[in-house]
């Protein structure tokens, strides 16, 4: 199971710009897999391939291979919609959508069929409780999701991304414009998850990868340059860059 | 380098003039603002003023409620305006449901789906519809249109309701359809994004995310169209067949407010009931506008999510 | 409670989607085809035999090959009067609406106000002219009689557009500009407009050719003649502009080749349009050149 | 003489005038270049309205509106001065087999006594009613003289009134079966002008007084016309206009019609 | 020189929403103070008040006093645009003015009546300088400032706020959304604008706090709880409350 998510030999243009060169890299299943690298090396371009987000932007070309457990994400067939059902994403600013709470977390199970109001409560219930977000907004899942705070607003929308029951969590810089204390609260959650979800994650804060990640992958100018268990990566990195990347760190 | 560098934040004469100007140019906006106001309260006036004196001749209840338009300068003359308010709600409506879904669909077209090379050759076109003059509209509408529907419908003349509110909903599909356009591309990307990741697809995403997220300007979008359709007159008076008739179908000439009110206010003497109950009917045209327009706003902002 | 792992993304969903995409094209293409055809409809008869001649000359009631200079001076002349009156009003409203009103009862009412006043039928403007201009003021049927009551015309749609693109801008760039102790006026002109310049833009240019095409307002204000020479830019002069002269030629005029001088008038009036519509994005593509 | 006029006229009205009076204009102007002109023209009713309000010194009317005429009251204190002879031509659509009708038949039609074109000799097709506005000199003139004064139908599914003669013109072109009536000028391709009573519309016919559908165009002023614009008038009732422009307009020039 | 900006008894309602309780606070001369506290504790308002920016949000009543170098900021003839010139501020989102490099920095000198290209010329080259940025565009003043990256159009709006010479800087989050190389970049900055300017600055990253600070305020629920040096503050709180918000740390 080492190999859950399998990229080989990724590359993607922008038009011609190209932002990712001969990508390989392994994410195992239930495991946390950080992205970090200094800003526009291309994190956030990798982490979208693996929901196909990038379909959406014109003029984008992918060529390698990328499957998930097994399976293709590129191939012919493939089912985009019950693809990214399955692999969650949870973005850097909080976006809940402008409708309830409530709404916001049936958002997804409506989509995909749910229409009985038990069953909804049940998933609301339990998505918000996953996301430890029940208990602040039990009494007010009518209020706009637009009010509340930043911290609970993440959490909504990581709520809103368990609410479908994917298998895979991409998370890009998802705690980046949160204060401490919802940070913290986020990165439990995060561990929680892993139970039962595979995770990849792209942070901009090499503590949060060392304190949260099981295997860190480190970029430089679409280039993986190295990828290794976390520990290892952090305190044995290989490739100078790598080094003189890290040891430029913080505190 | 000549900059001041004092903490000290005492008035200057410089400061004087700024504040001075801006305190101007703030009477300035509240002033035009009100200009506007009382551009429309004038009208309204000017309109009212005249149009009451119709109640010194005409019943109240005759002038709302008749259906027999049958005015003129001796005793047997009627006033009933009822099948002009009932042409005018219909021809709204209709206007509206042929060019909603039209103009709409257009702007999602531009704003989500064509890609960007059509876009910017298509917004021009349209921005290009609404300086055709209205005569123009309605000329091709009576040697085009009219001629057309009727053949469609076997009848022996087009004008009415139908082509009316097809020359209507080509006119108005530049203002819905820009406007809901440019609100529609201002629904910040990452809306979509959360609903794509979600594993939408992108007739859920407009649906459900998008178009709700542009609503206040899509609603926007829609008032300006409809009451540019309800002022619109020198088309409408082209295709419509002006008949005081209350249209039995959708192809049979008839007459709106404004029609009947191009038609005759020019050819009416001045100080006569006619030309009052005239006048009324502009008023009360403003009036039903207006009146939708609030109606409208309070719908919007009722089931909107606070 | 069902398991949600196993939901797939409906087929009814695809398809329907699938459906929702190719009509969306359908319409598209069936929209600006039908655009296009229409174009084609007023230019064709038209716009190939339009001349230099037809352009500036003077327009003839007997014989045929007559122009239309005086009237389509009149419609620039016109339409940038009426701009020029109507723009600083509507900016300020709309400035008024997006930068100071407060959020109240009389700030909606302002803008019922200002959509009302776009339902009010061009021809009340046409009478309010002539209540004003010809019997109040006495200056008769003249341009600036016809520009002045355009303007009311012009106000409703300008003012929206510009309190909608204003509005839009976000509010970060007013911070940064306060924080540099810039005054709101100076954050509303040199921030916040040159933003929202686009969205003026679009607006102006939608006003700017409806007025060009505006007729019942001047056929009551204007008259329905233009000088009799051209180049006469006196603000007393008649203000029959081009399209109260379609509006003539298609309706009453007796000359052999009415029907020609429509045809030509017409394209004249669109190909303006267009230019009046390009024109106006000069600027922008200029400033967007600047920015790259 | 006439070089030494100045002033300023408006003249609103008659649509039907606007373009003998644009011409008039033109050539007057050309003449007397210190006079400033400006014509408009909406309805043959808002003419001598308009002369009565002041805003207007010429107001166009294709009836004498010192007089009453069926519908309009007469307006006091106004002098008619007549432009020229205006002859007006029943038309159908070139399609049509019809080529005459007489007068009672045209009652008949435009009182809904008759509905279909056999009744009158034409095809089985049911008539469709083209009729002007309220207000329109065309109609005034048509009503009294071709209509004996008869009153119009007013509703129906084959009836509608057409806002200028250009909308006249175009619908009865376009549809088959309509019956309308409009300036002689006006006649075009696409439509024909029928006899009336046997008689051709034609400008000699209403000279010879055999076709009896015309009217004069007047010139309403408020009292007899004074400076500029009796000039004005005295010009477009001279030889030079009279044998000129109105002729080539086709109207009749006022002498021709003794 | 201890007081050099000095808040007495500040109180701060929205609407009826009290968002500042009684703070008192000083801040030194030419020190740098930052300020942390949970999400929504009034950290950015407060700063604000410091530059009446919160004169701009509709029904906000403040009360209390402000002084900053001994001259109230409240005070009936404030000149509020002199004083906001002599307070700068940077936001947490970088916000340049959809205008040139160059026509960004001169802004704010042009509308304080600089018209001369030459002085011009200077201020955009040492505001540049200043945020260390002018090597990185010296060649492209004329291009867009939004064409910038992230951490460049940061130090953009910091050479924009230095532009028109101010006494205090204030920073708001500043680095929130920045990579870490831009970050340390803009610490740095910071550390060196320190010798020509008081600065006063919020953050949520408590390492940033104790790494650039010279005293820190820690804020609860509107209120000052501690305000003491940086390194009192994280070595000895005085007060629970501060000690278990720091203890909640990262790294
Ligand atoms: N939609 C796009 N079109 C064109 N180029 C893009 C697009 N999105 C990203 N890029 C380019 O691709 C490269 C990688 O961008 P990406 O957003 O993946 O970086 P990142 O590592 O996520 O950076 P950050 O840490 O700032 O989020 C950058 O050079 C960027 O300019
Ligand atoms: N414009 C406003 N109108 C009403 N209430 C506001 C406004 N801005 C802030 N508040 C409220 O004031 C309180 C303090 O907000 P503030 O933005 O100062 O917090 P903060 O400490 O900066 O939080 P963060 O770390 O999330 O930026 C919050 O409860 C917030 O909801
Ligand atoms: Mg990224
Ligand atoms: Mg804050």
């Amino acid at each position: 199971m080492n190999d859950y998510i399998n990229l080989h030999d990724v590359n993607l243009f922008y038009g011609t710009n190209q932002a990712l060169k001969d990508v390989k890299l392994q994410a195992a299943k239930h495991e946390i897999t950080a992205f970090i690298g200094p800003s526009g090396c291309g994190k956030s371009t990798l982490l979208r391939c693996l929901n196909r987000m990038n379909d959406l932007i014109p003029n984008v070309k992918i060529t390698g291979e990328i499957s998930v457990a097994g399976e293709s994400l590129y191939g012919a067939n493939t089912d985009v919609e019950s693809l990214r059902k399955n692999i969650g994403m949870v973005f850097q600013a909080p976006n809940p959508f402008m409708m309830s709470i409530y709404d916001n977390i049936a958002f997804g199970p409506r989509r995909f069929g749910v229409k009985s109001k038990a069953i909804l409560d049940e998933i609301v219930e339990k998505s918000l409780r996953a996301a430890v977000l029940w208990d602040e907004v039990k009494d007010q899942l009518k209020k706009s999701g637009l009010s509340l705070s930043g911290g609970q607003q993440q959490r909504l929308c990581i709520a809103r991304a368990l609410s479908v029951e994917p298998d895979v969590l991409l998370m890009d810089e998802a705690t980046a414009s949160l204060d401490p204390i919802s940070t913290m609260k986020i990165e439990e959650l995060v561990q929680q998850l892993k139970k039962d979800y595979t995770i990849v994650m792209v942070t901009h804060n090499m503590q949060q990868a060392a304190r949260v990640s099981d295997k860190t992958c480190f970029f430089l100018n679409g280039e993986v340059i190295e990828s290794a268990p976390t520990k290892t990566l952090f305190n044995n990195p290989e490739d100078k860059r790598t080094e003189d990347y890290i040891t430029g760190r913080f505190g | 380098m000549q900059q001041t560098n004092s903490t000290a934040s005492k008035m200057s004469g410089r400061h004087w003039r700024l504040m001075f100007s801006d305190q101007v140019f703030k009477w300035f906006c509240l002033f035009s603002a009100i200009v506007l106001c009382v551009v429309l309260f004038s009208i309204v006036f000017f309109m009212g003023k005249t149009g009451v004196l119709t109640f010194e001749f005409v019943k109240v209840t005759e002038y709302f409620f008749s259906l027999n338009w049958n005015p003129g300068f001796d005793e047997t003359a009627t006033y009933g305006a009822g099948i002009f308010f009932i042409g005018t709600i219909l021809l709204t409506l209709l206007t509206l449901i042929i060019s909603v879904p039209i103009s709409v669909g257009i702007a999602v077209f531009l704003a989500e789906i064509a890609p960007t090379r059509l876009k910017e050759t298509v917004r021009p076109i349209l921005d290009l519809l609404v300086g055709i003059p209205s005569v123009i509209y309605g000329f091709l509408g009576l040697t085009i249109l009219v001629p057309f529907v009727a053949k469609v419908f076997g009848t022996q003349l087009g004008d009415g309701l139908l082509a009316a509110a097809l020359v209507l909903s080509l006119m108005v599909l530049p203002t819905i359809g820009r406007i809901s356009d440019d609100s529609i591309e201002a629904v910040p990307q990452k809306y979509r994004e959360a609903a794509y990741a979600m594993g939408c697809t992108k007739l859920q995403t407009i649906f459900f995310v998008v178009l709700p997220a542009a609503r206040r300007g899509i609603v926007s979008a829609i008032i300006l169209g409809m009451t540019r359709a309800l002022g619109e007159t020198m088309a409408v008076v082209m295709v419509i067949g002006n008949v005081p008739q209350l249209a039995e179908s959708l192809v049979q000439p008839t007459s709106v407010l404004t029609s009947n009110i191009v038609m005759q206010i020019m050819a009416v003497p001045f100080e006569s009931t006619w030309n009052y109950a005239l006048f009324f009917m502009g008023f009360s045209l403003l009036v039903v506008a207006l009146l939708l327009i609030v109606f409208v706003r309070i719908i919007n902002n009722r089931s909107e999510v606070q | 409670m069902q398991n949600l792992k196993d939901f797939k993304a409906s087929k009814l969903a695809k398809i329907f989607n699938q459906f929702f995409m190719v009509s969306m094209w359908v319409l598209g293409i069936i929209t600006v085809f039908f655009v296009l055809l229409l174009l084609f409809l007023i230019l064709k008869d038209g716009l190939p035999y339009v001349t230099w001649d037809f352009v500036i000359g003077l327009p003839s009631e007997i014989d045929a090959g007559g122009g239309i200079g005086p009237m389509l001076l009149n419609s620039f002349y016109v339409t940038i009067l009426s701009l020029l009156v109507s723009i600083p009003i509507s900016l300020g409203a709309g400035i008024y609406l997006a930068e100071y009103a407060p959020d109240n009862k009389l700030t909606s009412t302002i803008r019922v106000c200002v959509e009302g006043l776009s339902s009010v039928p061009s021809i009340v403007f046409g009478l309010i002219g002539i209540a004003l201009f010809v019997e109040y003021f006495q200056i008769g049927l003249t341009i600036i009689g016809a520009s002045l009551s355009l303007a009311m015309l012009n106000l409703p749609l300008l003012t929206r557009v510009s309190e909608e693109s204003i509005r839009a801008v976000p509010h970060s760039y007013r911070e940064g500009s306060y924080a540099l102790g810039a005054t709101k006026l100076q954050t509303i002109f040199k921030v916040v407009i040159p933003v929202a310049m686009r969205g003026l833009i679009t607006g102006l240019s939608l006003v700017a050719g409806r007025a060009f095409g505006e007729s019942a307002v001047i056929i009551l204000a204007g008259g329905v003649n233009a000088s009799a020479e051209m180049w006469d830019f006196s603000l007393f002069s008649p203000g029959g502009t081009l399209a109260v002269h379609l509006w003539y030629v298609q309706s009453e005029a007796i000359v052999p080749d009415a029907k020609e001088i429509a045809h030509k008038s017409a394209a004249v009036l669109l190909f303006v349009v267009l230019a009046i519509n390009l024109l106006f994005r000069i600027p922008l593509w200029w400033m967007e050149r600047k920015m790259k | 003489q006439a070089r030494t006029v100045s002033g300023s006229i408006t003249i609103n009205g008659s649509s039907a005038l606007l373009p003998l009076m644009l011409q008039a204009k033109k050539e007057f102007t050309a003449r007397n270049p210190r006079v400033k002109m400006a014509v408009s023209g909406t309805s043959s009713i808002s003419g001598p309205q308009s002369v009565r309000r002041g805003v207007a010194q010429i107001g166009t009317c294709d009836w004498d509106a010192s007089t009453n005429v069926p519908g309009f009251k007469k307006f006091d204190g106004l002098v008619a001065n007549k432009v020229a002879a205006i002859p007006f031509a029943t038309i159908v659509n070139s399609a049509n087999p019809v080529n005459n009708l007489t007068q009672q038949q045209l009652i008949d039609i435009y009182t809904g006594k008759i509905t279909n074109w056999s009744q009158v000799g034409g095809n089985d097709a049911p008539i469709v009613v083209v009729n002007r506005a309220f207000g329109s000199g065309t109609r005034v003139n048509y009503t009294a003289k071709a209509l004996n004064g008869a009153t119009i139908i007013r509703s129906g599914a084959n009836y509608k009134e057409a806002s200028s003669s250009g909308v006249m013109a175009t619908t009865v072109r376009t549809t088959p079966n309509a019956i309308g009536y409009i300036d002689l000028v006006y006649v075009t391709s696409g439509m024909k002008a029928l006899s009336f009573n046997g008689v051709a519309p034609t400008v000699a016919n209403v000279i010879n007084k055999s076709y009896p559908i015309w009217g004069y165009g007047y010139m309403m002023t408020k009292g007899q016309p004074t400076g500029a614009t009796k000039a004005f008038i005295d010009f477009v009732q001279g030889k030079t206009f009279q044998n000129g422009a109105v002729k080539k307009m086709k109207f009749i020039p006022i002498g021709a019609i003794k």
